[in-house]
């Protein structure tokens, strides 16, 4: 091992202490790309997975041929959604710190990806979300004292304690049961759009993965499987920048777009600013058009920045630049869409600060009620005998008698 | 009634769900217009279509992956694995997903899917086409394990699990889909035709997940095995001439353990039998049943016999499974003790 | 002799084998710049460079295959699973090639490498960062399955496995990494520093594979048991005021079969313990092995205390944790008979 | 499930009876499609990918960039090797058929992939072929009577009676072991690759797999880890149109070049006419200097056609045309390099003849020394206690009983 070595090792666009520098980040200006026919074939759109779709310029107007001209009081549902999740995330982040909750991810920086989403889809369509997809829930309405009480692994967890927090679901929602093992839901969302196919229904599936997932298998199982049946299904790639304390380059992003991928598996490919909220919106929505009118599956890239910690676990100073996301060139999504909200002449700081106060209170409501259905150390807990139920539909003899052990030595 | 072979039986029971339930889809690697490489799924693309019988790509992790979208959309997939030995790249998807559903959603979200896979060894696969590794998924929880050792239990156990809720892995002892083997390959080969068990119902009906058989009543010995390795157990007890108590599992998880303590308590003495590799075998977990509810009616150490823990070797298919012989000196060794 | 604890005594393996050995390398999910989620590979990169010390992508199959192609290729990888929840999409390239090369390619070809991954629960980690999915590896025959319970072994058995030019799983009771942990969550934690074997030589030793340790010697009852169940164990039978034999296997590929049987010889009674869940747990093999070799001997059925048959719940991990309380039950049992 | 499906499913070219349409096939003509330096970057010639680099056209001529001017002896070299590769498969087929072996693969219309291929490697560099790759082991100067013998699971049997027949390796020709699992040997010449370049070394590693392949994880894990690292590696992707029954379009060859899956993941990739020998060494040198020179792993898909069955235990006549292969639009490698030859002044039909007998009696020749070595069924034996070896470096104990049992049982 006298020689150099000349294996080729990513680099980050900032360690602790250095200036980040995003300029790998290629951005087109708001109104640039052009929008295709929904009917159009993937392999005459590569140049979608290059360029980056906005519509949201720095003037916070919304410009060119992917402008889905949402009515204001979609958008003003969208911010409220958005601050939201900002408001919920904060608040648990706090709640983790003090040593009510085990854990919790936040999602800072993303929120749009998930509201504006969510938003074009229907509520018939199954979503298959990541870890760092509280807007879903958010937006399909889940109250907040819900989401809490599966943080806090309560009497009233829709988990039943079984699972680590965030791990959220809710079947009159659509949403799926979250994994802690990454990337597991891409291609099962695969599957659940074939089946809509197969019963000849319209519902679509939708699904996320972080940046740092597509290395995973369930990737490429998720576009080979979509690309050969055409399923109907959105596959997004959340391009936060991050893993834990890898950047995207570990996951191949240095060499090419992450919606580069899916052009080369046939499956239509958009790469698109993930911070802003209509452009966000408007590539979900031709998605979802082809999806609907059997055009095939298509990949988004969300292009944005995980302004927040990997998760309570994590300590980002570690490994990369403080106050990095101050350079990110795509700014913040809330930010971007108040701004154009204002701009619209339908918002106002004035109303921006009612409608956080109004969050706020809503988010510590939701925490009074939730901690009277229990916490992880005090009040009402739930039946430890739960643990032996679900595994199968009926309880074989082993977990019958082990139950009965375990009510033994509890006594 | 019909004369079937394992591969006839396992087709009617597809058949058979295929037209009963409209939510029934198989899917696998060559299973469509080829009708699969053992030919278990013969004809069935041609009577049910392209979009109930569905060939896929390579790719045994998105097989296992997409079947369970398509079980959380309420269908009821039957997903072939070409070879139990291929079945690793499938495995995340089965034990950190197939299996957990139901537990981590609280009941909410669940796939009903089952998993058929062709295992063991005996003709001339070589160290990839001859595995046996049911030991694993029997520890994975959340998942039921079956493998049939003739044609009727094997139609009957496929339509059970077809219509099972919960997940299922499926093993089929591929060395007996042409006919019962007493594990002498220099024997004329037997077909399906000469035995009770190759005769099948032609209709729907069920065998039981999680009850055993006792292929043999006896009161000399207890042999506790499944697949393959019934007929070599039968053939070896008949050749010492012992009056064995014999039992096909069936179904490995969940486990009849009533019947086998029944047994064990009548009998006294115990030989377990499979071909998957012998440590931390499905042997294991049997013999520690056995001695945890049977130990004070034990008059001898029980015994396992198994296949050696080795790779399947090509050249030594015959040292390395576990005939009659192997078996014969277990019986040997518990019948000795007086 | 330093004090460390147990992520101290690997981050030392490591860096001893590194600054010996050129041809080693450790790769990793973050396991690089950051030193690894639980830091065990803390400084490394900065000491041997980033050519030595590799992130990767998130892709265990990958890492695993790739690791297999450095190990061919004359390097000797060490490759961390971040969590052994998250082997699974690895167990292909594990089973069928790195467990195989040497076999099947008449020993042309083989992989040195050694898979790190942390196991086991007690950190409120949920089901899908608790498991203890050791009993699969050791039905997979061709690796080597390690689990240590104490810094001073887990440094000496990591110089071991990764000198060992067989694969080598190697599993780390997580909840032990800061101090040994006797299964009651309520009480203070302790650190490593009041341990013996929180006592670790800086420079090279190994632990030799293979062979288990009689942490406590005695003649009531033998307890066999490795990872964090040891603590456990010693705490129980103290409770207890029996004098029992306390054996961690510390490798479980090779099993260290005499050392067992010398011990429940000796004492007739046997418990076997460990944290992952029952059914074909590797207490069911531990129990095979006891029961066929000592079975004279045995004066009461052998008990196992094991978790129980489901995931790890979230909210329920020290009703699912096999604690003082199961241990002493069994042990109980197992006396009772005379 | 009363309306209708709208999975998409592929069809292949041609079922039973039908007559084969292999319109799909994009063909460049011979010399039209530029060559780049070897310096590019991945993303500028995605052309590479959707184009097929052909040398020789339909007049036997070498035309264009792509030439790689190879000396007359060189071609008559591999005109013999894949002359070579066919004979014996042809035979060996024979040999199984009459139930002296168990089991065989041919390469019939695929042998200028691996010998062209070779011939443009160096020694020094490690392959990681599949199962149809033969060519590989007789360019590098394997004896046939080797090979026959690991066909035998005989006592001169290099894998010592422990796998199926083809499964051969070498390590005096850095040929690795082959698995019978599709496709774990591609991201495995990642790693050996990645170690070269650590090493500071100058040997490349190259691998292939087939189309249907192409859909395993390990492809995905592949590209992702050769991206990353910049691997020197060569991924072959042997697109012969067919996996068993089902043809490429069901691993996704439908919508998009298997080649194309390269470029989305920043991977350089080129499409090859697969029976156009000067091109597939072309397209290997080119890829090779890549590596070499630190520019990075090339993926080379190589359109061809398998005009055997998948293997011996296969009926293609049950789910393909017969005779399908005389449609192919790119011919025999063998006829066509025969014919450039001859059209270059440097071979005849009677060298040609004279070759052939020599090769058959090559062939034969070795088959009689081979069978003394042990047959399946007569003749010596390996001794079983073999079985128990190898599993480990040193046999643990219960291995050793083990084989004392089984020396008991035999005795
Ligand atoms: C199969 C698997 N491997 C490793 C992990 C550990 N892990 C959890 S999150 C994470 C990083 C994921 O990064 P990315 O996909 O970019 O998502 P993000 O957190 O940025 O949203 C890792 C490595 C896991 N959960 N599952
Ligand atoms: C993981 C795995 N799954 C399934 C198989 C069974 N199998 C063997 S070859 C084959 C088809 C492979 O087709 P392709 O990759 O196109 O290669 P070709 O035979 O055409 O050269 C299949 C499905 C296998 N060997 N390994
Ligand atoms: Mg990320
Ligand atoms: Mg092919």
């Amino acid at each position: 091992m006298n020689k150099r070595s000349r294996l080729h090792l990513p680099a980050p666009p900032a360690r602790p202490g250095e200036r980040p520098d995003f300029s790998y980040v290629q951005i087109s200006p708001a109104g640039a790309v052009a929008r295709p026919e929904i009917s159009v074939r993937a392999r005459d759109i590569d140049y979608l997975a290059h360029e980056l779709v906005r519509v949201l310029g720095d003037d916070a107007e919304a410009v060119g041929p992917w402008n889905p001209h949402l009515d204001p009081s979609d958008l003003q549902m969208g911010l409220r959604h958005m601050l939201l999740v900002r408001i919920f995330d904060e608040r648990m982040q706090r709640t983790q710190r003090a040593g009510k909750i085990s854990f919790y991810i936040r999602s800072l920086g993303e929120e749009a990806v998930s509201v504006a989403q969510c938003m074009a889809l229907l509520p018939g369509d199954m979503l298959f979300p990541s870890y760092r997809n509280q807007g879903l829930h958010i937006t399909r309405g889940m109250p907040i004292v819900d989401l809490m009480c599966q943080l806090l692994s309560n009497t009233r967890d829709m988990c039943k304690g079984r699972q680590l927090p965030v791990m959220y679901h809710s079947k009159a929602n659509n949403i799926f049961t979250i994994s802690g093992n990454l990337a597991t839901q891409f291609p099962q969302a695969v599957g659940w759009a074939m089946a809509a196919a197969i019963k000849g229904e319209d519902h679509l599936a939708a699904s996320w993965l972080g940046d740092g997932s597509t290395a995973a298998a369930d990737f490429h199982h998720a576009l080979t499987f979509a690309a050969v049946y055409q399923a109907p299904v959105i596959l997004n790639v959340v391009n936060n920048q991050w893993a834990i304390s890898t950047f995207q380059g570990y996951a191949g992003g240095e060499q090419r777009s992450f919606a580069a991928r899916g052009s080369g598996y046939g499956v239509a490919s958009i790469r698109v600013d993930g911070n802003d909220f209509l452009a966000v919106h408007a590539v979900t929505q031709w998605a979802a058009a082809r999806a609907r009118t059997g055009a095939g599956p298509t990949l988004i890239e969300l292009v944005t920045y995980r302004v927040a910690g990997h998760s309570t676990s994590d300590d980002p100073s570690r490994y990369r630049a403080k106050d990095d996301h101050k350079f990110w060139p795509l700014g913040d999504p809330i930010q971007r869409l108040k701004a154009h909200l204002i701009r619209l002449g339908e918002w106002s700081e004035d109303r921006h600060e009612t409608l956080i106060a109004e969050l706020d209170a809503l988010v510590a409501k939701s925490w009074q009620e939730a901690v009277t259905y229990g916490t992880l150390n005090e009040g009402p807990r739930l039946n430890a005998d739960l643990m032996f139920e679900d595994v199968f539909k009926e309880m074989p003899q082993n977990l019958l008698r082990q139950r009965a052990a375990m009510r033994l030595q509890r006594t | 009634m019909a004369h079937m072979n394992m591969i006839q039986a396992l087709n009617s029971a597809m058949d058979v769900m295929l037209a009963r339930d409209p939510a029934v889809v198989l899917m696998g690697e060559d299973i469509g217009y080829f009708g699969g490489v053992f030919r278990a799924t013969e004809g069935l693309q041609r009577k049910y279509g392209e979009h109930r019988v569905l060939d896929t790509p390579i790719a045994e992790g998105g097989i296992v992956a997409t079947a369970i979208g398509m079980g959380v959309n309420g269908l009821r997939p039957v997903a072939e694995i070409q070879f139990a030995d291929y079945i690793y790249p499938g495995i995340d998807q089965i034990a950190s997903e197939l299996a957990r559903l139901r537990f981590r959603s609280a009941g909410d979200f669940f796939a009903p899917v089952t998993i058929r896979t062709p295992c063991g060894g005996g003709i001339r696969g070589g160290q990839t086409h001859s595995q046996s590794p049911e030991s694993i998924f029997t520890h994975i929880c959340g998942i039921k394990v079956v493998m049939p050792s003739n044609p009727y239990d094997a139609k009957g156990l496929l339509i059970a699990s077809i219509e099972d809720d919960d997940p299922v892995v499926f093993f089929e002892p591929k060395r007996l889909y042409n006919g019962p083997f007493d594990g002498d390959p220099n024997k004329p080969a037997v077909p399906w035709t000469s035995h009770p068990k190759g005769q099948v119902t032609e209709g729907y009906y069920t065998v039981p997940l999680g009850k055993a058989e006792i292929v043999r009543a006896g009161s000399d010995v207890t042999i506790i095995t499944y697949g393959t390795m019934v007929f070599v157990a039968v053939a070896a007890a008949a050749a010492l001439g012992l009056d064995a108590e014999i039992i096909d599992l069936r179904t490995l998880v969940p486990l009849d353990v009533d019947a086998l303590c029944t047994s064990v308590k009548k009998t006294g003495r115990c030989v377990i039998a499979h071909e998957a590799t012998r440590f931390s075998g499905f042997g294991a977990e049997i013999l520690a049943v056995v001695q945890e509810e049977c130990f004070w009616d034990l008059e001898a150490p029980i015994q396992r016999v198994a296949g050696w823990d080795t790779p399947y070797p090509h050249a030594f298919e015959w040292e390395y499974f576990p005939g009659q012989a192997r078996v014969s000196e277990a019986l040997k060794t518990v019948m000795e003790v007086t």
